[in-house]
């Protein structure tokens, strides 16, 4: 019996080099340190939509689509939702602009009040929150045409599609982009982010998403976490550069990974 | 668990993961069963405070009776099988299929070449579906070896980025809820005061 | 407003029915057209004749509802292939709901098997049914198929089975053969099955997810794939054994067809509308 | 007429009424979409109940007595149905939630992230393995957050979006067929001959009750968009 499975070795080195390097700069930043993150272009995205539902005079729309947080792979970009929504909430609040949420399930429903509710009063201005109008619950499968029939009744013009998006990406967006709305896109599910992409104004695409929430929240938790991922980003880099670098000259240091 | 994938292990620690593995598909089981016990309070409200359109919600109290009615009797009783061949999947695969009218109509009104982006994405878009529709390659015959060069190496080279980011992802993730500092699938917020 | 603006916001129903008719028309008139084998099904394919007879392959049926229509046909081919060269199958399924149609695919196949030929349930195939826990429970049957089923979807104990005298874990197999439908489970056969006991794997996914494994075909990984209905009219072109996909595979002609003049008139009726200054 | 040709009936029918929507909002795909949740609903709840009685409740009366523990984590999930007793349904989260990650994370580090690694380590010997590792160390390089968006990176950072794009653009084309092939599946059953006189009956019941409908201004017509 040896003492790591055969094959193994180098997953258990990695595994240990990007957690060691995720938890060092949790301690980092919970010290104070936080790493800094790249600006995103959608930060300031954000604003201009804002802005824009303010001279207009309508409203604008934070949707989410699936926010099921008991999956794995839902919860991570929902919480980055979440974080956008806070970040969000304040700017509409503070603008003056008027702003809805739908949420099709009940714990996240819950949530999205509680971060909503507590940025209009954040910035003074909690008078301007409705609790049933601005973040509100719509039974999944059911909220489909009530939000499309809304989109144009109430003629929104700014729109964000964050998180989790299946296949109402594609409904809603298009029905977003013709009624005017400036629009924000971004979501981690492959098969969508296409349509985002293409229809929205802007767009974030795939992890940018989780950036874009650890930016505005200035969470040092998450933040920590995706300086730790970029050490094994760069781990990655420099074994691919360096492997392939010393196969063009004939060497093939492939035989570490059956270590 | 994580280390037994790569140490070997006495049994009694792998005897409890695999315990463990199996308490979580029946709690996944439960949190499904609640799902649908939870919709149904929904609608049991919409009917009795007479919700507008609350006489659909009436169809729903009783097609879900009937299936849970027959499935609770036996789920391999021929009845249930026969309602859920027949009318589940049909529907689901309908609903899902609802998709590709709606993509229709955006190619044609909000598919547009707007920003540098999307025109990258509509070009590579058009040449795979051209490539995978027999007479795209009948029509315009280089779109073929086009496609196929697209998706097995620039596509393939971007996924693989994509792959490697999105395991890195997995493993942040993991770090964060086992050292208990991502709260909030459990409704807790309290990191959310780092907002300024 | 102007002509193109008209244009543009034409009723989308007039789009839907169009559509509409695109697919329904050659499913009731089907016209017949050549096409090319892609690179990735001749691979699959000529990976699947090259498994040789007389050993065993493991088969993940895993077509829903909404799949079975695509991929169906071409798992009847690929189960016709295997049991006419000779090669005996186990099969299994991670869903409920997969695991009916997978019988079904099963049973269309034996139909179509020339007189004559092994197939007899429990010496040339069997079928061990439902498997849960999706990842976890594919990686804990082929460590321990004993441990983790006790008899297979007829009922039969797994210990009367002639097929699978001797046959415990995954080493015993020549090949994976994963008909994963829409579900993204590929990589749970790569993981679990193909790399830990360094056996190869090939199957079937719907034409959405192809490009997420094209980066496990180029990594050698995974043996080429059949990618939805267009694999499975390959698979039955290649086989010599037509089937419904190919005719299915002919539908997508008008539908696509529809879809790109639409994207290209959309595209030039904006430009127009920029160079004009109007929104 | 035997159970299968039944069944395509009941199908088709109940696939036209979901396609019914993409007329508008109307009384037939509301109930269509409400039948569905319902039996969706009830084949959820009773497939899941035959599993934990299999796996959990049969255990027990065997013995088993471990998995008692199972059954209790899934009652305090009900906890959720009210707010007090919120915090007693998030251990079994934690469970579900931890078990998962755990399994993703050990398998993922391998197959994905050094098994890709690995497969990039190719000699700049072709175009193809050039436009493959320079595509795969763009994109990944593009997911650098740390990094500043300015000097050589920023040159980076665009390849690695044109290749990701470019990866989406594949998946875009490919989503397109696979949803009309989606389409076509179910169009197949509908129209099968056995009962495809039946479809454009029913398709002709829908019509005349929707105009019916909509010319007597019972059901809302929304003017196309």
């Amino acid at each position: 019996m040896s003492l790591i499975i055969a094959g193994r070795a180098l997953g258990v080195v990695a595994l240990v080099i990007i957690v060691g390097a995720i938890l060092y700069f949790m301690q980092q930043a919970y010290s104070g340190k936080m790493p800094t993150l790249r600006r995103l272009q959608a930060v300031d995205a954000i604003d201009e939509i804002i802005g824009r539902c303010v001279e207009m005079g309508r409203p604008a729309w934070y949707l989410m689509d699936s926010t099921n947080m008991t999956t794995p792979s839902i919860l991570a970009p929902t919480v980055a939702a979440f974080q956008i929504l806070s970040h969000t909430a304040r700017i509409a609040a503070r603008l003056g602009s008027k702003f809805f949420v739908p949420v099709t399930q009940g714990l996240a429903y819950s949530i999205a009040a509680d971060i909503v509710e507590e940025a209009y009063r954040a910035e003074g201005k909690i008078d301007d929150y409705d609790p049933f109008g601005t973040v509100m619950y719509l039974p999944d499968g059911a909220d489909r045409m009530y939000i499309i029939n809304n989109m144009w009744s109430q003629r929104v013009s700014g729109a964000f599609f964050l998180g989790s998006w299946y296949h109402k990406a594609v409904i809603f967006t298009e029905n977003a982009a013709r009624v005017g709305a400036l629009s924000l896109g971004g979501t981690d599910t492959t098969h969508n982010i296409p349509f985002l992409v293409a229809i929205c104004d802007y767009s974030i695409i795939g992890e940018e998403l989780y950036a874009l929430g650890a930016y505005v929240s200035g969470d040092p938790t998450n933040t920590a976490s995706l300086a730790g991922q970029d050490i094994g980003k760069y781990l990655a880099l420099i074994i691919i550069v360096i492997g392939s670098l010393l196969a063009t000259a004939g060497f093939s240091i492939s035989g570490i990974f059956s270590w | 668990m994580i280390l037994e994938h790569f140490f070997p292990m006495p049994d009694v620690v792998t005897g409890f993961n695999i315990t463990m593995r199996s308490f979580t598909t029946i709690v996944s089981a439960a949190a499904l069963m609640l799902g649908v016990i939870f919709l149904t309070i929904s609608h049991a409200r919409t009917i009795s405070q007479q919700k507008s359109g609350w006489y659909y919600s009436i169809f729903y109290m009783i097609s879900l009776l009937i299936t849970v009615g027959l499935g609770l009797l036996s789920v391999r009783n021929e009845n249930f099988l026969w309602i859920y061949d027949n009318m589940t999947s049909p529907t689901g695969a309908a609903l899902y299929s609802l998709t590709a009218f709606y993509i229709t109509s955006a190619a044609y009104r909000v598919f547009r070449a707007r920003n540098w982006n999307a025109a990258v994405l509509l070009i590579t878009g058009f040449v795979v579906l051209a490539m995978l529709i027999p007479i795209g390659g009948i029509l315009l015959p280089p779109v073929v070896p086009l496609g196929e060069w697209f998706r097995s190496y620039p596509s393939s080279a971007g996924f693989r980025g994509m792959i490697m980011g999105t395991s890195l992802g997995t493993m942040g993730l993991g770090v964060r809820v086992f050292i208990g500092r991502q709260k909030e699938h459990l409704g807790v917020r309290e990191e959310r005061r780092g907002v300024e | 407003m102007s002509i193109i603006n008209k244009l543009l916001n034409i009723d989308q129903r007039i789009i839907y029915a169009a559509l509409f008719i695109a697919l329904a028309y050659p499913i009731l008139s089907p016209v017949m057209l050549p096409m090319d084998i892609q690179g990735y099904s001749q691979q699959a394919f000529d990976f699947s004749d090259s498994i040789p007879e007389g050993s065993i392959v493991i088969f993940e049926g895993g077509l829903g509802a909404a799949t079975y229509p695509q991929g169906g046909p071409g798992m009847v081919v690929q189960i016709y292939h295997m049991l006419t060269k000779g090669v005996k199958i186990v099969f299994f399924s991670i869903g409920t709901e997969q695991n009916f149609w997978t019988v079904r695919a099963i049973e269309t196949a034996l139909g179509k098997l020339p007189p004559g030929t092994p197939a007899e349930n429990g010496v040339d195939w069997v079928h061990l049914g439902y498997v849960a826990g999706g990842e976890a429970g594919v990686g804990s049957l082929v460590n321990d198929i004993r441990a983790t089923i006790t008899s297979d979807y007829y009922g039969t104990p797994i210990d009367d089975i002639p097929l699978l005298e001797g046959v415990n874990d995954a080493s015993s197999f020549a090949a994976v053969l994963w008909w994963g439908g829409s579900e993204g489970s590929m990589p749970y056969g790569i993981r679990q099955i193909s790399v830990p006991f360094g056996i190869p794997i090939t199957g079937m996914s719907t034409t959405n997810e192809v490009p997420n494994f094209s980066p496990y075909i180029s990594a050698g990984q995974l043996q080429g794939i059949f990618g939805g209905v267009r694999g499975s009219a390959e698979y039955e072109y290649l086989m010599r054994l037509p089937g419904p996909a190919l005719g299915q595979a002919m539908a997508t002609n008008f539908g696509g067809l529809l879809w790109m003049i639409l994207v290209i008139l959309g595209n030039v009726f904006y430009f127009i509308q920029r160079t004009r200054g109007e929104e | 007429m035997d159970a299968a040709v039944w069944g395509l009936l009941a199908g088709s029918a109940i696939s036209l009424g979901a396609y019914s929507v993409l007329i508008g909002d109307n009384p037939i795909s509301k109930l269509t979409e409400n039948i569905y949740m319902g039996i969706l609903g009830g084949y959820i709840f009773a497939t899941n109940w035959d599993f934990i009685q299999k796996n959990a409740i049969t255990k027990v009366a065997g013995g088993d007595y471990v998995y008692i523990l199972s059954i209790i984590l899934s009652i305090m999930l009900l906890g959720r149905l009210k707010s007090e007793y919120l915090w007693v349904s998030r251990y079994p989260v934690v469970l579900t939630v931890g078990v998962g990650l755990g399994l993703a994370m050990r398998t993922s580090v391998m197959a994905d992230f050094l098994g890709q690694i690995q497969a990039t380590l190719l000699p700049w010997t072709s175009l193809n393995n050039l436009v493959m590792v320079i595509g795969t160390v763009t994109a990944a390089a593009y997911f650098i957050f740390t990094a500043q968006s300015s000097g050589a990176y920023k040159y980076v950072n665009t390849a690695g979006r044109v290749f990701l794009l470019s990866a989406f653009g594949v998946t875009y084309g490919q989503t397109v067929s696979f949803r009309f092939e989606l389409v076509i599946g179910r169009l197949v059953a509908m129209l099968d001959p056995r009962v495809a006189n039946y479809t454009y009956v029913m398709i002709l019941i829908i019509a005349v009750v929707l105009i019916f409908g909509y010319t007597t201004k019972r059901i809302v017509w929304y003017s196309g968009r």
